[in-house]
């Protein structure tokens, strides 16, 4: 009886689709602990709006809670998770590199449940045609490229980035930003991105200049990430640059893509030589007044073992956080182009070394918004990153 | 000297095309969005356009209603116990959210006619405005009330919310169509031993009751596509509606376009079939309405 | 004599007069409870400052309100708002008064192609809104396809490049939604009015366009004060539309995502619900106006 | 059945009274019309008798017991309304067993009433019909049987007839007529139309403005009007008012009118040289020939219409309008002046100022 | 002013044809009524000469010019409606002045037309108000000023006077009449009030089920119905028929009716024994006393009603209903029998198979 503590318990759970395991995994957790699981999924936003009105309402949505990395900042400020140091299995912790990104003032307070971070995603069949014989390895390499396979008449529009007012939008242009071998702010979240020198100034007048030219289709200024992601599956794109690792088996499904058998991941290109890249990943955690933190304990504890990640990898498509998981399914060769990923996981960095700070979202929008204004003409790169830093500045107040 | 039958014919034929523009304009994206469920997935994003799929496919609804399904590419769940019971749930809280809303407003709406009490006008402006609250506006307060008396992912709370939402335009219809009612119909009542309460019920509301019908028309169709109450309001599929369920299929790298199209015209098929067979009542009833 | 009157009518009218607070107490408490009180509660709190990130509650009086006159943000988004409104109200009262002229001319299958007018109003938002995001698809859309095969445009079109044109694209996603509303509501102000006048009007001398505007017109204002007003208060209201196909996007950001972000998403409270109450007057307000200075004046019954 | 007595009756809306205290008897079996011109306060009265409006003051009671604040369903009244108020959703018989059910009256006994009632009225090949689906002249009828066939104390009629046609009308009052004999029952029948008031009624309410001008038998108000107002309202044509001046002989009155002297009927107690209306009905007008006499009214005709069976001539007696109905068969000329006669005992003397009655 | 010709017009609806192939003519300045039962098409003959409803064959033609597809507003007819058709939201000036204001006539002279017509009607103090603030009499007459404003060819009314009351309805028909007796204004009047017709016109258009039954001048339609229907439809209340046979005596006729014998006006080319009916009007019936002759009618007395000025006898002739329009001072009691007399020239004999009349 001693290892069923909680036997007999009902665990809420919130998480979105992808968090979602099937029913014989999650039976497996209730015959293996005996608590029965409630699960309730959400879309994306949809969870947001739940969690902050019912924290608002002083209630938990739930035992188990989906985070996003980007909320980090302002749940964690608001005191809303509970920290998992010595609730959780600490080892397991430490084997996922992401997990870093969920500590709020020196607490943990999630442990990720997927892995994705940003790689190059191409079209192998594209770059052989137009006779280009490895991947870009540098945004320069990339305009080549592409302007090569436009000339030759392979693909329209080369390059898939998302140029919409949506946050996908901004995290292809911090994953630019760090190919071009800066960072967004400095230690004291001063923006670095405003001169002409800066790399984030510098990523997006890529961004632009490949839209201007034709190498981003104009419709990317309306297309979110997945948009972007339909127009790769139907080889309409050659690159797929902010791509999340995730995507690779979706685009080798030949029931959902017409480029199956053709997609490829590469190291991600960068000025510097460095591949940089970040991690996006989401996470479990407890809400501070949550029904039953032990048996959501013993949920995350869970999530973390090889054997569910593995399963969530082979269900959901979900990349095991855990990079001794990941090896093993590279091992067993069931990783596409699994050493490019392993090789660009070691890479992958949080976005912000501090830690997601509270005014994240407003900032992201604030990205998202002029960004999208600045591809549609609206504004010049350099008034865009100049709102962006007012609106930051103004955010962290 | 002008031409009549000439005159008419071009009349007829400018009419005909107008109500063609009308009929396009109307049930065109519905149209387009049967066409997308009935397409292959890989069609669906080719460049050329077809009024009809080239290859016909069944394959997002046997998603929706088969044994098993695909999510990212690999066989998981079926999401068709989902599905059910989220198309149990809607009809649930849409019927019973009607009838209650019928009945408070059937009764509500004829004191605001025929009684005179203190306070009586300023009541009904207070509940007609209500309807231009946004959601948002009181959500959090009425998350906290709800929390506080257990009705959260009850249908008794899901469904007590939609009332309060609906019942204004309720009882603004049931107003207008009570005043419609020639008051002699009630004398004669009494006259003949009937109660206020029983006159209501057993003269009244016969005759009301295309507005009635109406009313709950409305009611259920507003409470059937509603997104936001039941998004914090529903949290597990113990309550969770269509409407909530299907964005879900928004996956995060995959928008599944065909499912979620399958999945929107199965959530028509209800109000559909209600604006087919039951046109009648709410158009009446509806110009009822408008017409005060 | 008013004595005896006194003396014998008290009862019946009491009696009638709790028998109505009877009928109306349902509603009264469900509104009250579910509606009014969280408004209450929701406007008391927009004096506070309400963040989750902060500790405490302070009281900042009217600052919120006073902040959001500041922001250019909210600014934006109530310019945004304004032209929703602009164009809802034009786009749904042209479409819906043609439609409603329009079945009020057809005899034959009126009830059918009423049902067909009804249609979009009828269907989920969500739906709606799935659907028309995927018509105006910028790759993929039917909308491009159509246009690029009838030859109106040479090159797939982004609807959301142009501020105008994106806000215009999406009231008339938000239009096709409600313009049954406004057809139905003229349609009954249309029947109501009686065909002797047009009768009149034709031996008087007046041809089509003459009776729209001397006689129609006049005599449905009453009928589109009230769907003016529903319009209205729906356009203020703007948000999954808007939402749902073009995110944050400063260009077509509705004061209702506005309030959304600021709330839900930077978890500034009360300054999200201070907005929320400022669109809730002003819609009511203009809604207001409309009733009072169109629908007072031109009842002729 | 019952007799109902109505004392200072007073209704206000508001500030505004539209009846001003009328007391009036219905006895037992009477049947009694109300007739006014539109807005007299004919349907407000039918209303407080029936419980339908609050009475501001005064005091009704149905057989000696006060029923001012007695509830409408509890007062055992049947009222039959002008657009007829049937339950559009009952079939006729429903209709009539309606008040019978409210009353818990056995199932079986209910049907036998209505079955009668039906066969009085010829209504039995309908009962199961909605009433959309009568005529005018049969949904009269169900609306009747709805009154009758639960035998009430008092019946009650506000317009019933107005909204049919002229010859159904004529029909329809008749059967109500033998109806109310037949069955005895105490009835208030609300009508503005003359002919209605005067055939079907034993008493004869005239109400103007909220008070009672004449209660009478219709041969009463016809042949012995007690003020102008009620001189004007019955009949038709209206009677002729002509000015001039009481003058009075040793034994014997007469009116100037128009340099002319007529002899009148005895108006006793009323000074010579009062200025008065002479009333002459045009009905009672004759043209007679010969040389122009001091009794002849020489009538200047403007007007002549004819029907065939009548002739109504139109046209002044000095500066008072006349108007002559004349058999058809007599046409008189427009501009020609014809000199008429109407027997002295039916001339009719009013005040001029007062407007009240003078003869006997 | 004009002169409208109609010829062979015919009307179907759908596959119904309401109007069978109507001829009349309508002579320059004439006042000619259009009567009959409720359905028979009168309002349907009014709206295609409006143009309102448009012709399915025959012709109309206005002073020679063939009108059948000429467009309602180039007619240049004016029309007064039942409901008056009022414009709810302009004023009585606005009302008036519509038409002027669509025929661009000037503004000064359009203000001036409607100021004289106003003037005409009596409605100079409420030229500012709007329909609704008007009483049911004033309104009638706006819509006559909306008509007279444009001095347009033809006047057409339908039924203008029906929503008004009684006393009212007196009145404005002779207003009416002398307004267009004044203009001089060809006018076509419908109408199912038998009264109406029979006073203002000129000439009567008897329709019955969309055909014209008679046409003629009121007396004529009155003494000289050229069949039952004309016999029945003008003159109230009806004329009575009674079953009988014609005899045919060498030089006189005869009609045989309830076992009694009756001089008949002459019935030129009647066979004798023909079946009959014979028609006998109730106002020219008169009580005689002295015994039973053969030349009486032997009523027996069911109802009696009486207005005053007149006493209403129904009752039975054998099989056939009979009524009597007597003087008020008579009243007759009921299971009475009365004998009658009506003079022999003013006995009808029609048809009994076709009801057209036999005598001349
Ligand atoms: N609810 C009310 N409020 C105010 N005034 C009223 C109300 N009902 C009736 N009146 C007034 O009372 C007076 C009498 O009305 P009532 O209906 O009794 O007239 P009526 O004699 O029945 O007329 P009609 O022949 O037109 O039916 C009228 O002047 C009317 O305006
Ligand atoms: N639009 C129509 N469609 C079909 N039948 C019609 C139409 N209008 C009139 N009728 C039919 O034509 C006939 C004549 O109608 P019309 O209105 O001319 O009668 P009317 O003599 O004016 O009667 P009323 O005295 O009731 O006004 C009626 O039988 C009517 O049912
Ligand atoms: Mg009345
Ligand atoms: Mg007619």
């Amino acid at each position: 009886a001693d290892d069923k503590p909680f036997d007999g318990q009902t665990l809420s759970v919130l998480l979105p689709p992808w968090g979602t395991l099937p029913k014989d995994m999650t039976d497996q957790f209730t015959a293996d602990t005996g608590i029965s699981l409630d699960g309730q999924t959400l879309g994306w936003d949809e969870i947001r709006t739940k969690i902050v009105t019912s924290m608002i309402a002083n209630t938990a949505p739930a035992s188990a809670v989906e985070i996003d990395w980007s909320w980090v900042g302002q749940f964690g400020a608001a005191g809303w998770f509970q920290p998992l140091d010595g609730l959780v299995d600490a080892a397991a912790i430490k084997d996922a590199p992401t997990a870093k990104i969920f500590v709020y003032d020196g607490a943990q307070l999630a442990v990720p449940y997927n892995n994705d971070f940003r790689i190059l995603i191409y079209n192998k069949a594209h770059l052989k045609q137009a006779g280009i014989s490895a991947p870009p390895t540098t945004p320069n390499e990339m305009l080549e490229a592409a302007r090569t396979i436009k000339a030759e008449g392979i693909a329209d529009y080369p390059i898939g980035l998302p140029l919409s007012a949506t946050e996908g939008s901004a995290t292809a242009w911090y994953l630019l930003t760090k190919a071009f071998g800066g960072d967004l702010f400095d230690a004291d979240f001063n923006p670095l991105f405003t001169t002409p020198d800066s790399a984030g100034y510098k990523a997006m007048a890529f961004e632009i200049e490949a839209l201007n030219e034709g190498l981003i289709s104009p419709a990317a200024t309306g297309l979110k990430d997945v948009d972007i992601q339909e127009l790769f599956k139907n080889g309409q794109t050659s690159f797929d640059v902010a791509g999340w690792a995730g995507s690779i088996s979706v685009y080798e499904d030949p029931e959902k893509s017409t480029v199956a058998g053709d997609a490829a991941l590469a190291l991600m290109i960068s000025t510097t030589g460095t591949p940089r890249s970040f991690g996006l990943p989401e996470a479990v955690g407890i809400p501070s007044n949550a029904k039953n933190p032990g048996a959501a304990a013993a949920f995350i504890d869970w999530i973390q073992t090889a054997e569910t990640q593995i399963g969530a990898y082979h269900s959901l498509g979900n990349l095991p956080p855990r990079l001794s998981v990941l090896e093993t399914l590279n091992t067993a060769g069931e990783l596409k182009d699994g050493d490019i990923l392993l090789e660009q996981a070691a890479f992958a960095e949080p976005l912000f070394a501090q830690g997601t700070p509270g005014w994240y979202p407003e900032f992201s929008a604030a990205v998202a918004s002029n960004l999208n204004l600045a591809a549609k003409g609206q504004i010049s790169v350099q008034e865009a990153v100049d709102r962006i830093a007012d609106q930051a500045t103004a955010a962290m107040q | 000297m002008y031409s009549p039958t000439l005159k008419i014919f071009a009349g007829r034929a400018g009419l005909c095309l107008a109500v063609l523009v009308l009929l396009l304009w109307s049930i065109g994206p519905v149209y387009w969005s049967l066409v997308t469920s009935l397409t292959p997935p890989n069609d669906l994003v080719s460049a050329e356009l077809h009024l009809w799929p080239q290859t016909l496919t069944f394959e997002h609804y046997n998603k929706l209603f088969g044994a098993t399904s695909q999510s990212q590419g690999n066989e998981v769940q079926s999401v068709w116990p989902q599905f059910s019971r989220a198309f149990f749930n809607s009809i649930v809280t849409s019927v019973g959210a009607t009838l209650l809303t019928v009945v408070i407003a059937a009764f509500g709406a004829y004191a605001f006619v025929r009684f005179s009490f203190p306070g009586r006008d300023i009541l009904f402006f207070i509940v007609v405005a209500t309807m231009a609250i946004p959601a948002y506006t009181v959500m959090i307060p009425l998350y906290r009330l709800m929390i506080s008396v257990s009705l959260i992912d009850t249908m008794t709370g899901v469904i007590l919310i939609y009332v309060s939402a609906f019942l204004p335009l309720a009882l603004w219809l049931m107003r207008s169509i009570y005043q419609a009612i020639p008051i002699s119909l009630e004398e004669a009542a009494y006259l003949d031993g009937a109660g206020k309460t029983h006159t209501l019920i057993k003269i009244i509301l016969p005759i009301a009751a295309p507005g009635l019908i109406a009313a709950a028309i409305l009611t259920f169709l507003n409470a059937w596509g509603q997104f936001m109450v039941p998004l914090v309001f529903s949290p597990t599929l113990a309550t969770k509606p269509l409407t909530v369920l299907i964005p879900e299929f928004v996956t995060r790298n995959y928008i599944d376009y065909g499912l979620m199209n399958a999945a929107g015209i199965i959530a028509v098929v209800p109000p559909i079939l209600l604006v087919i067979f039951l046109n009648r009542f709410l158009v009446s009833g509806l110009m009822a309405g408008a017409g005060k | 004599m008013n004595t005896i009157r006194e003396k014998l009518w008290p009862l019946p009218k009491l009696k009638a007069s709790l028998l109505g607070w009877g009928y109306v107490a349902p509603a009264l408490l469900i509104m009250g409870a579910l509606v009014l009180w969280p408004l209450a509660s929701t406007i008391w709190d927009s004096f506070y400052s309400v963040n989750p990130m902060k500790v405490g509650k302070p009281f900042v009086g009217l600052d919120n309100y006073i902040n959001l006159l500041s922001d250019p943000n909210v600014r934006q988004a109530w310019s945004n708002t304004f032209l929703y409104v602009l164009f809802t109200v034009v786009i749904e009262t042209v479409l819906g008064v043609s439609a409603a002229l329009l079945l009020n001319k057809v005899k034959f299958g009126r009830s059918w192609l009423l049902a067909a007018l009804i249609l979009p109003w009828c269907l989920p938002p969500v739906v709606n809104a799935i659907v028309w995001g995927w018509i105006f698809n910028p790759s993929y859309g039917v909308l491009n396809n159509a246009l690029l095969s009838m030859g109106v445009i040479s090159e797939n079109k982004v609807w959301f490049n142009e501020r105008l044109s994106a806000l215009f694209m999406i009231s008339v996603v938000h239009a096709w939604r409600m313009m049954p509303l406004t057809a139905i509501i003229i349609l009954a102000a249309l029947q109501s009015i009686p065909k002797e006048l047009y009768e009149a009007a034709k031996l008087d001398g007046a041809g089509a366009i003459k009776m729209f505007r001397k006689i129609t017109l006049p005599l449905i204002a009453s009928g589109l004060a009230i769907a003016l007003s529903q319009s209205t208060v729906f356009a203020f209201n703007m948000f999954d539309e808007a939402w749902i196909m073009n995110g944050t996007g400063y260009d077509t950001r509705s004061v209702m995502i506005q309030v959304y972000m600021s709330a839900f998403q930077n978890l500034k409270f009360s300054y999200g619900m201070a907005l929320s109450i400022m669109a809730m007057l002003a819609s009511l307000i203009i809604s207001a106006v409309y009733v009072l200075r169109v629908y007072r004046e031109t009842r002729f019954d | 059945m019952a007799k109902l007595e109505i004392s200072q009756l007073k209704k206000r809306y508001g500030r505004v009274e539209v009846i001003h205290g009328v007391d009036m008897t219905v006895e037992d079996g009477e049947f009694v019309s109300l007739i006014g011109s539109s807005g007299c306060g004919k349907s407000t009265m039918l209303r407080m008798i029936a419980g339908l409006e609050s009475v501001s003051s005064g005091s009704m009671s149905l057989d000696g017991r006060l029923i001012n604040s007695v509830e409408p369903k509890d007062r055992d009244i049947a009222m039959v309304f002008q657009n007829y108020a049937l339950y559009p959703h009952l079939s006729v018989a429903q209709n009539m067993g309606f008040s019978l059910e409210l009353r818990k009256v056995p199932k079986k006994e209910a049907a036998i009433a209505v079955a009668k009632a039906a066969e009085m009225l010829g209504l039995t090949p309908y009962l199961d019909r909605t009433p959309k689906a009568l005529s005018g002249g049969q949904r009269q009828r169900v609306a009747m049987g709805r009154a009758i066939v639960r035998n009430p104390r008092l019946f009650l009629f506000d317009e019933p007839l107005s909204n049919l046609d002229a010859k159904l009308r004529v029909q329809m009052r008749m059967e109500i007529k033998a109806l109310q004999k037949r069955l005895g029952t105490t009835s208030i029948y609300v009508t503005h139309d003359q002919v209605e008031a005067l055939t079907m009624s034993d008493r004869v309410v005239l109400l103007n403005a909220g008070r009672v001008e004449q209660i009478g038998t219709p041969m009463q108000v016809y042949k012995r009007p007690a003020n102008v107002f009620v001189a004007t309202f019955i009949g038709s044509p209206a009677m002729n008012l002509l000015s001039g001046t009481l003058l009075r002989d040793a034994d014997q009155c007469f009116a100037k009118v128009d340099g002319k002297t007529f002899a009148l009927p005895e108006c006793e107690g009323v000074a010579d040289g009062t200025s008065i209306k002479l009333g002459v009905r045009p009905e009672h007008l004759r043209i007679v020939d010969g040389p122009d006499a001091q009794d002849t009214f020489n009538m200047s005709v403007e007007v002549v219409e004819t029907t065939g069976a009548e002739t109504h001539v139109y046209g002044c007696l000095g500066a008072d309008n006349m108007t002559v109905t004349l058999d058809g068969e007599i046409s008189p000329t427009v501009g020609e002046t014809i000199r008429l006669q109407s027997p002295t005992k039916t001339l009719h003397v009013f005040d001029a100022a007062s407007g009240a009655r003078l003869n006997s």
